[in-house]
């Protein structure tokens, strides 16, 4: 049987190797498979540019038109929370901070624990309060795929069981963090081959999108 | 009658050795030493962080816990050239200087003494004629006839319990022992106040290291901050507690392991004519005595002394290819270029080769001399085979006259002989060397109050700096790198070295004290210390009882397990023997 | 032996309490409960303080607090135990040292005395019993004693 | 020989498969927030309108032949295939339910731009045979006639003549080397003869050089509707052929969404070629003559005016300040819509749905969106400067019953003009 | 069973009162001992009851592939002292580095205590040994094999205590590439209860309070999913830490010798192993409570935990990845494009062949569909 250490080391180890090069080639083959369908050439005279107002895209869709926010002010409002709360548990706890310079060679500073304890919990809140809507509202319920409800699971779990580690909710600690960094892996393991990939694409799609609309003198 | 010797286990050392020698009738005519035990600590230290190098390494050995863990940071900062801050040299020789005195105390009482002592016959001393005993050689304060008739009653008690645990079957009776009764009961009562005085001492590691055995180290200077304002670094509070352990350390070595070595000594002065072996002796030297890296501030000089000739000291190096080398002929391993070769640690080889260099069918009696018999390898210093540790050290200091602790050597050499009536030839021998060790433990002991003065000076001039972080990111390291991290730890000089590429360990070798003494024979056929020293005019009382072959082996104070072998040189004929 | 005077360091200006790492404040809650258990249900308690995480200047911040009160005492058995009571009566510290002097454990006991003080039951039966045979003792060599008599 | 087939159709959309299709694919997190932006899915409530499931099929053909993953899954034999059911199943949601006005790629989070993808889809729809009636039979007409109604230059000589004798001056045709060749759409010959005179009066007024084409007349694009850029080519390449042979140096598209985009950023594309000329929505035209203040008018209108954006003019082409100048110059009490300029509310009709009898229910739904805004706002009168939109304006209102009278922005400014006399 | 020469073992209780020792001093033993144990002062009756029964059970202690640490921290052992434990409550009867005896002497010793106390001796193993797989002469003592001589010993004994990581769990030896092919003693030890004591080396206090347990209940601590005591491993460094609020407040001291080195802040981010090393120190502490790693300011190494060697490097954080994640990560990066690549090349041919496969759509052919 394996002991919860040997897990651990496993999760560490191995594992996070597999799920780290799956990750990176998936999510390459994705970006690559992209571009190289490339796009036609335009022969239409443009009315303004591309690459600023595709970049202005990228940026102005994290925050969304008035007209949205007063139809779905739910959607908004919840899925901007936990977004960044994912984003900032992600990217701002120190002990992830580590992995990352570790990994590739870039740190920065992160937050005080408790900040990010309090971010964590408000993001779990927001994936299930994501969860229950996406089962009640007509349009998400009648859009969902199974593929929505597992990927709504591999995105929750990391976060679920970051928390049950750092508040040391299941013994021995070596399981925990084992379980933690396997729901990590699953999460990057899967992310190139689901919607996941939006996390990298949609900076695509926007600056796609922002081209498009740019060219004809139109900032969406 | 001719016959082989076989001890195993040699007990009261660390680890496991074996050594294999040919009786002439009662004369011990070649010895073979032989470690028995491999765990390819250089094979696993192979592509890891240098950086966590000395944990590794340091457990080698957890009873000299401290030496391979500073060999090893020093090699790594040897090969990244990275500069050590004056509080962490000083705080590191203050941790080597009281690992020695630790484990010369402890070896002397615990490992070698009851070669010398027999606890059996201290029954029959009389308690206030070993009061008096005590105190005509000693101001040491425990010396009444009260505590000695007490400490007699404990022993009774446990020995009538009829469990005698770790005194059980010892050579209690054996002529060999001389001492009376008076004698033999003190030394057993220090036998325990050795057992609490070390346990105290090895707080200074503690303070330092956060724990002995295995004290923390880390590369580029000490773990441990300094701040006098910080409840959580060395504090006015933690220096004092240091200052206190130093004393204590003085105090027991002059009030009680000095005079009882003396005392001890004056009974067996015929042991400093037999043991001496190779006549040849290294030190690396080591311990600045004022926290520089000057070579002639240390305080065990280095040098190389050839067949007793204390007038020419030979310099060392230990990054010269043709200098140091270590050969296998007669190893368990194999190396690349078969097994006659020599190879300077940093072309190193280590690959365990039992089967291939005709290693025994286990469970066996004896090993096979002809080709590999020892897990050691056999270095070689120009290809002469040395000794090494505090004889050597003391050799290399007698004959070092512009050293820091020369004048000091000489004194107490000097008046150890003329106490002893000993000729100066009686230092090369079994006496000699445990005389050596008790009397650098004095030295080591006066000069860790030197380190200590200089490191609260060093503190009060506002230099708090312990720890170098410019190259402690692999990512500053040049790609590839080498050094040599060498110390004189309580058994001899010891030296560790790494070759780094791209930020890890490509090859790591350690020379260990008990490398040079208990190697076995090289290509030449020369002998290691041990074997050589076995050889020097040893008659076994009692093959059955070989007590001399300890005396001798354990006055290098072995960093391994050992047996001992005798062969019978003309019918080859090999009778174990049960020794006892 | 030597102490802070002794270290030629100009200590500076230390805050009258050891630093705090947090650990001795919970404890005197713990005293709390316990000095209340002693008073409503007359049951003692004892906390060991071996088992505590104390950081550095925890224990002396505790001691601080506790303060030292009226009684002191000594037990000579294996080595020295040191008791007293600390400025909250009825609340005790114990401090067992082995014949090295070194310690070997430290409680807080909370009891009107502590049990290391009080006569063990056994050794009333032995002082009874030695007193029987020393009166007997006694009485054996007196010239009206009754074994004379008969 | 007609050879639509499922399989003509995937080939039509393998074409189209290019590097935004595959990150707008790759990006959608199933949010649902494009529903909120389209008029069908807000006013039915039917979840199956939510944009970008009108791309399922295309969103299957790009994961199972443009990702490595989606063929790895094909070999296992998991993921679904596009079938000509599924197709058929499709149709009314990509045209009945869809007037491409891209107001969804203004309010996707990732940004996907789902109206690009629609014109795309069409393409498969056409060719696998699957385009509505009324697309497929305005598109004959336009290709056969000229004209996607089937109107032939001699009515329009008719309003010609009719003009010129309303404003007592000539309407320039063929003429060689004008400045501005000026296209009509058949619905504003038929519906908003107005149109025709306003631009000769305006044109006379500044001073602009232009003509009429005898060759080509008709700026709407009956290809881009349906979404085949086959038959958009034919049509764009009459434009060119009669702009070519007289030499303009522009090409005005008439008040009309979606004949501007189709001349002005797909034609080139169809043809496979840029222009030796310029096009411009009259609009742009009208607003550069104001500038140049070649337009001197008087008076104001004096009532409670809103206006809507055509989303091809708007939203899709950038023209938004321009009416708004216009506006200014010639009403006093000129109140924008809440949503405007690029985020207006299609009216409903765009994209081909006026053309699709079978969505005329779905049309007049969608159309409750702009009725709301209107309402909003309570002008009384509106003005907007698209045919589609302003017929689809007009019976909307009248549906619901709200009198509120639509006019053409154009118009207006002829109206307003200062009369030559007076000057 | 026992050698008739021999008078029958005193109880503890006797040996203390012929040593003289009052019952306040027996009382003082009790609730020192309970401390050793890690058992709340109130069991300190129960103990009292126990040793007054007590025997000096016999203790063969075999040393393999070990490095004499583990002897060593026994040696610092405050409470009880390593000579009260060999002298008045174990009787130690082999043990390489203390005895007197030597060689076969030394063997007989253990054979006769072996002997004598036939079902009820306690054996202790410091260090890894070589295993079955193995070769034998990579560790032999008297010619024996460490396996051979383990599995005689053990045979005999009551129950086993394997001291150090070494001997709990392989530890240095099995180390990454394990060399020797070092196995702990509970991978050979199946039909005995095996207690592991694990730390490199243990907290002395650790390895005798589980003899004491023994000693004073004959009985075997509660045990942890390692075999470990949980009084002793129950709680991981980090949450007996004294620096955990410093964690939590996320002030991290970043290198041996910074301001928050100084100050005492958390070392998390120098690689302290705390969160996952399930040990005493925090609280016992290390020669009679003089410091221990983290006060001294060095991370915690994890040294108690199965495979803390292989573990990720002892100044990477915890949270960070064993093994070279670069090379991996350029290994991926360049098999993602080329595959990507290839992948994008399908993709782009099927799109070429459509376009050059393209049918005209024709009004004629719309026509028909009417």
């Amino acid at each position: 049987m394996m002991s919860s250490m040997d897990f651990l080391l496993f999760t560490k180890g191995p594992l996070f190797q597999v799920a780290i090069a799956i990750f990176v080639l998936g999510i390459l083959i994705r970006l690559v498979e992209i571009f190289a369908l490339g796009r036609s050439r335009n022969f239409a005279e443009p009315r303004g540019g591309q690459v600023i107002p595709g970049l202005k895209t990228v940026y102005k869709r994290f925050n969304p038109d008035p007209g949205t926010f007063r139809r779905a002010p739910f959607d908004v409002v919840v899925g901007t929370v936990w977004h960044i709360g994912f984003i900032v548990a992600l990217l701002l706890f120190i002990p992830h901070v580590e992995v990352i310079k570790a990994t590739v060679g870039l740190a920065w500073p992160g937050l005080p624990n408790p900040v990010v304890d309090a971010v964590t919990a408000i993001t779990l809140l927001g994936l299930i309060a994501a969860l229950i809507h996406r089962l009640t509202h007509p349009v998400k319920r009648f859009l969902s795929t199974p593929e929505d409800y597992v990927i709504w699971a591999v995105t929750f779990l990391p976060v679920l069981t970051g928390y049950i580690a750092y508040h040391r909710l299941v013994n021995p600690y070596p399981l925990a963090l084992g379980v933690h960094i396997l729901t990590a892996e699953i999460f990057l393991i899967v992310l190139p081959f689901t919607k996941l990939t939006h996390i990298f694409t949609a900076v695509v799609a926007r600056w796609f999108n922002g081209a498009n609309f740019g060219r004809k003198g139109v900032q969406s | 009658m001719s016959e082989r010797v076989v001890v195993d286990p040699i007990t009261r050392i660390e680890g496991h050795l074996r050594i294999e020698a040919e009786m002439d009738g009662q004369n011990i005519a070649q010895a073979y030493s032989s470690g028995t035990m491999v765990r390819g600590l250089e094979i696993i230290l192979r592509g890891r962080d240098p950086r966590d190098a000395w944990a590794f390494a340091q457990r080698i050995c957890g009873v000299c816990t401290l030496v391979h863990g500073i060999a090893s940071v020093r090699a790594v900062e040897d090969a990244l050239q990275i500069e050590l801050p004056r509080n962490a040299q000083l705080i590191r020789n203050l941790m080597i200087g009281a690992q020695t005195i630790h484990d010369h105390v402890m070896h002397f009482y615990h490992l070698h003494a009851l070669d010398w002592v027999d606890v059996v016959s201290a029954l029959s001393a009389d308690p206030a004629a070993t009061s008096q005993l005590a105190q005509s050689i000693s101001s040491w304060p425990k010396s009444s006839p009260g505590y000695f008739a007490d400490m007699q009653k404990r022993i009774r008690t446990f020995v009538e319990s009829g469990q005698l645990g770790i005194f059980a079957n010892g050579y209690w009776g054996h002529p060999a022992y001389k001492l009376p009764p008076e004698a033999n009961l003190m030394a057993v009562a220090h036998y325990l106040e050795a057992l609490a005085w070390q346990r105290e001492v090895a707080r200074l590691h503690a303070i330092f290291g956060g724990k002995n055995p295995h004290p923390n180290f880390v590369v580029g200077g000490v773990p441990s901050p300094i701040d006098l304002n910080s409840d959580s670094a060395i504090n006015a509070k933690r220096l004092a507690q240091v200052q206190d352990l130093i004393r204590t350390m003085q105090t027991f070595v002059d009030q009680v392991y000095v005079p009882d070595t003396l005392a001890i000594a004056s009974f067996y002065t015929d042991w400093a004519e037999r043991g001496e072996g190779l006549g040849n002796f290294l030190s690396y030297g080591d311990m600045s005595i004022d926290g520089s890296t000057d070579l002639d501030s240390y305080l065990f000089p280095r040098g190389v002394i050839l067949n007793r000739d204390l007038s020419t000291l030979h310099d060392v190096d230990l990054h010269a290819d043709g200098e140091i080398q270590e050969y296998i002929a007669h190893s368990w391993y194999a190396y690349e270029g078969g097994p006659q070769v020599g190879l300077h640690p940093y072309k190193g080889e280590t690959r365990l080769a039992y089967d291939e260099r005709k290693g025994p069918a286990v469970p066996f009696k004896h090993v096979n001399v002809e080709d590999g018999y020892s897990w050691l390898k056999s270095p070689r210093w120009k290809n002469e085979s040395m000794e090494v540790g505090p004889l050597a050290r003391m050799l290399v200091l007698y004959a070092s006259p512009n050293a820091p602790a020369h004048a000091q050597a000489k004194e107490l050499v000097d008046s150890t002989l003329s106490t002893l009536g000993l000729p100066v030839q009686g230092l090369f021998s079994t006496l000699g060397r445990t005389a050596a060790r008790t009397l650098e433990s004095k030295i080591v002991a006066d000069a860790m109050q030197t380190w200590f003065d200089a490191l609260v000076a060093n503190i009060k001039s506002g230099d708090t700096r312990t720890f170098n972080e410019t190259l402690w990111e692999p990512s500053s390291w040049p790609k590839k790198a080498q050094g040599a991290g060498y110390m004189e730890a309580p058994r001899g000089g010891l030296g560790h070295w790494i070759v780094i590429e791209n930020g890890k360990i490509a090859n790591y070798q350690a020379v260990v004290p008990s490398t040079w003494n208990a190697g076995p024979r090289d290509p030449q056929g020369i002998p290691g210390a041990y074997e050589a020293a076995l050889q020097d005019n040893h008659q076994l009382h009692d093959p059955k009882q070989p007590i001399e072959i300890l005396r001798t082996i354990h006055s290098f104070d072995p960093c391994i397990a050992c047996a001992v072998h005798l062969q019978d040189p003309e019918t080859g004929e090999q009778i174990q023997v049960k020794v006892r | 032996m030597s102490g802070l005077d002794n270290i030629p360091i100009q200590v500076e200006p230390a805050p009258a309490l050891a630093r705090d790492f947090g650990n001795a404040l919970p404890i005197l809650g713990e005293i709390r409960h316990a000095v209340a258990r002693l008073r409503h249900d007359g049951e003692p308690s004892c906390i060991d303080l071996g088992a505590m995480p104390f950081g550095p200047g925890d224990e002396a911040r505790l001691m601080t607090l506790l303060g030292r009160g009226e009684v002191s005492a000594t037990v000579t058995a294996l080595g020295p135990t040191h008791v007293w009571e600390t400025g909250y009566p009825g609340v005790w510290v114990v401090e067992y040292q082995n014949t090295e002097a070194q310690r070997v454990g430290l409680q807080i006991e909370i009891d009107e005395v502590p049990k290391i003080l009080r006569t063990q039951p056994a050794d009333l039966d032995d002082t009874l019993a030695a007193l029987e045979a020393r009166l007997r003792e006694a009485a054996g060599r007196h010239p009206d004693g009754a074994s004379d008599s008969q | 020989m007609s050879g639509f087939s499922l399989e003509r159709g995937l080939q039509a959309l393998r074409e189209e498969m290019d590097a935004p299709v595959a990150s707008f694919f790759s990006s959608c997190v199933h949010c649902g927030l494009c529903a909120q932006a389209c008029p069908f899915f807000v006013e039915t409530g039917d979840p199956k309108y939510t944009p970008i499931h009108k791309l399922e099929p295309m969103r299957l053909l790009w994961e199972r032949e443009f990702t490595l993953w989606g063929r790895l899954k094909h070999l296992v034999g998991l993921g679904r295939k596009v079938t000509d059911d599924m197709l058929a199943q499709w149709e009314p949601l990509l045209y009945d339910s869809c007037s491409m006005c891209g107001r969804c790629s203004l309010v996707c989070p990732v940004g996907n731009d789902i109206a690009y993808m629609i014109r795309k889809a069409r393409e498969g729809m056409v060719a696998s045979g699957h385009a509505p009636e009324g697309l497929i039979a305005a598109s004959v007409r336009a290709v056969n006639t000229g004209s996607p109604m089937g109107l032939q230059w001699k009515t329009l000589e008719v309003q010609i003549k009719h003009v010129e004798t309303s404003s007592g001056l000539e309407v320039p045709i063929d003429r060689q080397g004008a400045d501005y060749l000026v296209l009509l759409s058949s619905m504003e010959i038929i519906n908003f003869p107005e149109y025709l005179e306003a631009i000769t009066r305006i044109f006379d007024h500044a001073g602009v050089s232009w003509t009429l084409s005898r060759q080509c007349f008709e700026a709407t694009n009956a290809g881009i509707q349906i979404g085949s850029k086959d038959i958009a080519a034919t049509l764009v390449q009459r434009v060119v052929d009669a702009a070519e042979a007289l030499g303009v140096k522009n090409v005005i598209s008439p008040e009309c969404g979606h004949a501007y985009t189709a001349i002005r950023w797909e034609g080139p594309n169809a043809i496979g070629r840029s222009y030796p000329f310029r096009v411009f929505h009259i609009i742009e035209v009208l607003d550069q003559l104001r500038a140049e203040g070649r337009l001197r008018t008087e008076g104001k209108e004096m009532d409670r005016l809103s206006m809507h954006d055509p989303c091809n003019l708007a939203r899709k082409s950038g023209v938004i300040d321009q009416q708004r100048h216009l506006m200014d110059l010639v009403a006093d009490n000129f109140v924008d819509l809440k949503e405007h300029g690029k985020f207006q509310w299609c009216c409903g009709a765009g994209g081909g749905v006026s053309s699709n009898e079978r969505a005329e229910a779905l049309k007049m739904a969608a159309f409750k969106r702009k009725k709301a805004q209107i309402e909003e706002v309570e002008p009384e009168r509106m003005v907007t400067m698209c045919a589609t939109c302003r017929t689809q304006l007009e019976e909307g209102l009248e549906e619901f019953n709200m009198d509120i009278p639509v006019v053409g922005l154009t118009e207006m400014i002829a109206d307003h003009l200062v009369e030559k006399e007076r000057a | 069973m026992a050698v008739p020469i021999r008078p029958q073992p005193r109880t503890l209780g006797d040996s203390l009162r012929q040593n003289g020792v009052s019952r306040r001093g027996f009382l003082k033993f009790c609730a020192a001992t309970a401390s050793m144990m890690a058992l709340p002062p109130s069991m300190a009756p129960a103990i009292a009851a126990a040793l007054e029964q007590a025997r000096r059970p016999s203790v063969i202690w075999l040393s393999f592939q070990e490095c004499t640490g583990c002897t060593e921290s026994l040696t610092r052992s405050f409470s009880p002292t390593v000579e009260n434990l060999i002298l008045d409550i174990i009787s130690l009867d082999y043990h390489h580095t203390l005895q007197a005896a030597a060689g076969d002497a030394a063997e007989h010793a253990r054979e006769q205590a072996m002997h004598e106390n036939a079902g009820n001796y306690l054996v202790v193993v410091d260090g890894s040994l070589p295993g079955p797989g193995s070769n034998p002469g990579f560790s032999t003592i008297a010619g024996v094999s460490n396996l051979q001589m383990l599995q005689e010993t053990v045979a005999g004994a009551a129950a086993v205590v394997a001291v150090g990581t070494c001997a709990a769990f392989g530890g240095l030896p099995k180390a990454a590439p394990n060399p020797s092919g070092a196995v702990a003693v509970s991978d050979i030890i199946k039909d005995k209860p095996v207690i592991n004591v694990s730390g490199c080396p243990p907290v002395p206090m650790v390895i005798t309070g589980v003899l004491a347990q023994y000693l004073t209940f004959g009985t075997l601590p509660e045990l942890d999913a390692y075999n470990r005591p949980m009084a002793f491993f129950g709680q991981s460094i980090h949450d007996r830490c004294y620096r955990r609020p410093f964690y939590d407040k996320g002030l991290f001291a970043e290198t041996f010798d910074d301001e928050g080195a100084r100050k005492g802040w958390c070392l998390y981010r120098l690689g302290c192993k705390g969160p996952m090393t399930y040990n005493a120190c925090a609280t016992m502490k290390w020669n009679g409570g003089t410091s221990w790693p983290v006060e001294s300011g060095h991370p915690c190494l994890g040294c108690s935990e199965p495979d803390f060697w292989d573990a990720g490097g002892f100044y990477n954080a915890m949270s960070v990845p064993v093994g070279d994640s670069g090379n991996v990560l350029l290994a991926a990066g360049a098999g993602g494009l080329a595959l990507g690549v290839g992948a994008s090349l399908l993709g782009r041919h099927k799109r070429a062949a459509a376009k050059a496969g393209h049918e005209t759509v024709t009004a004629d052919e719309l026509e028909q569909k009417l």
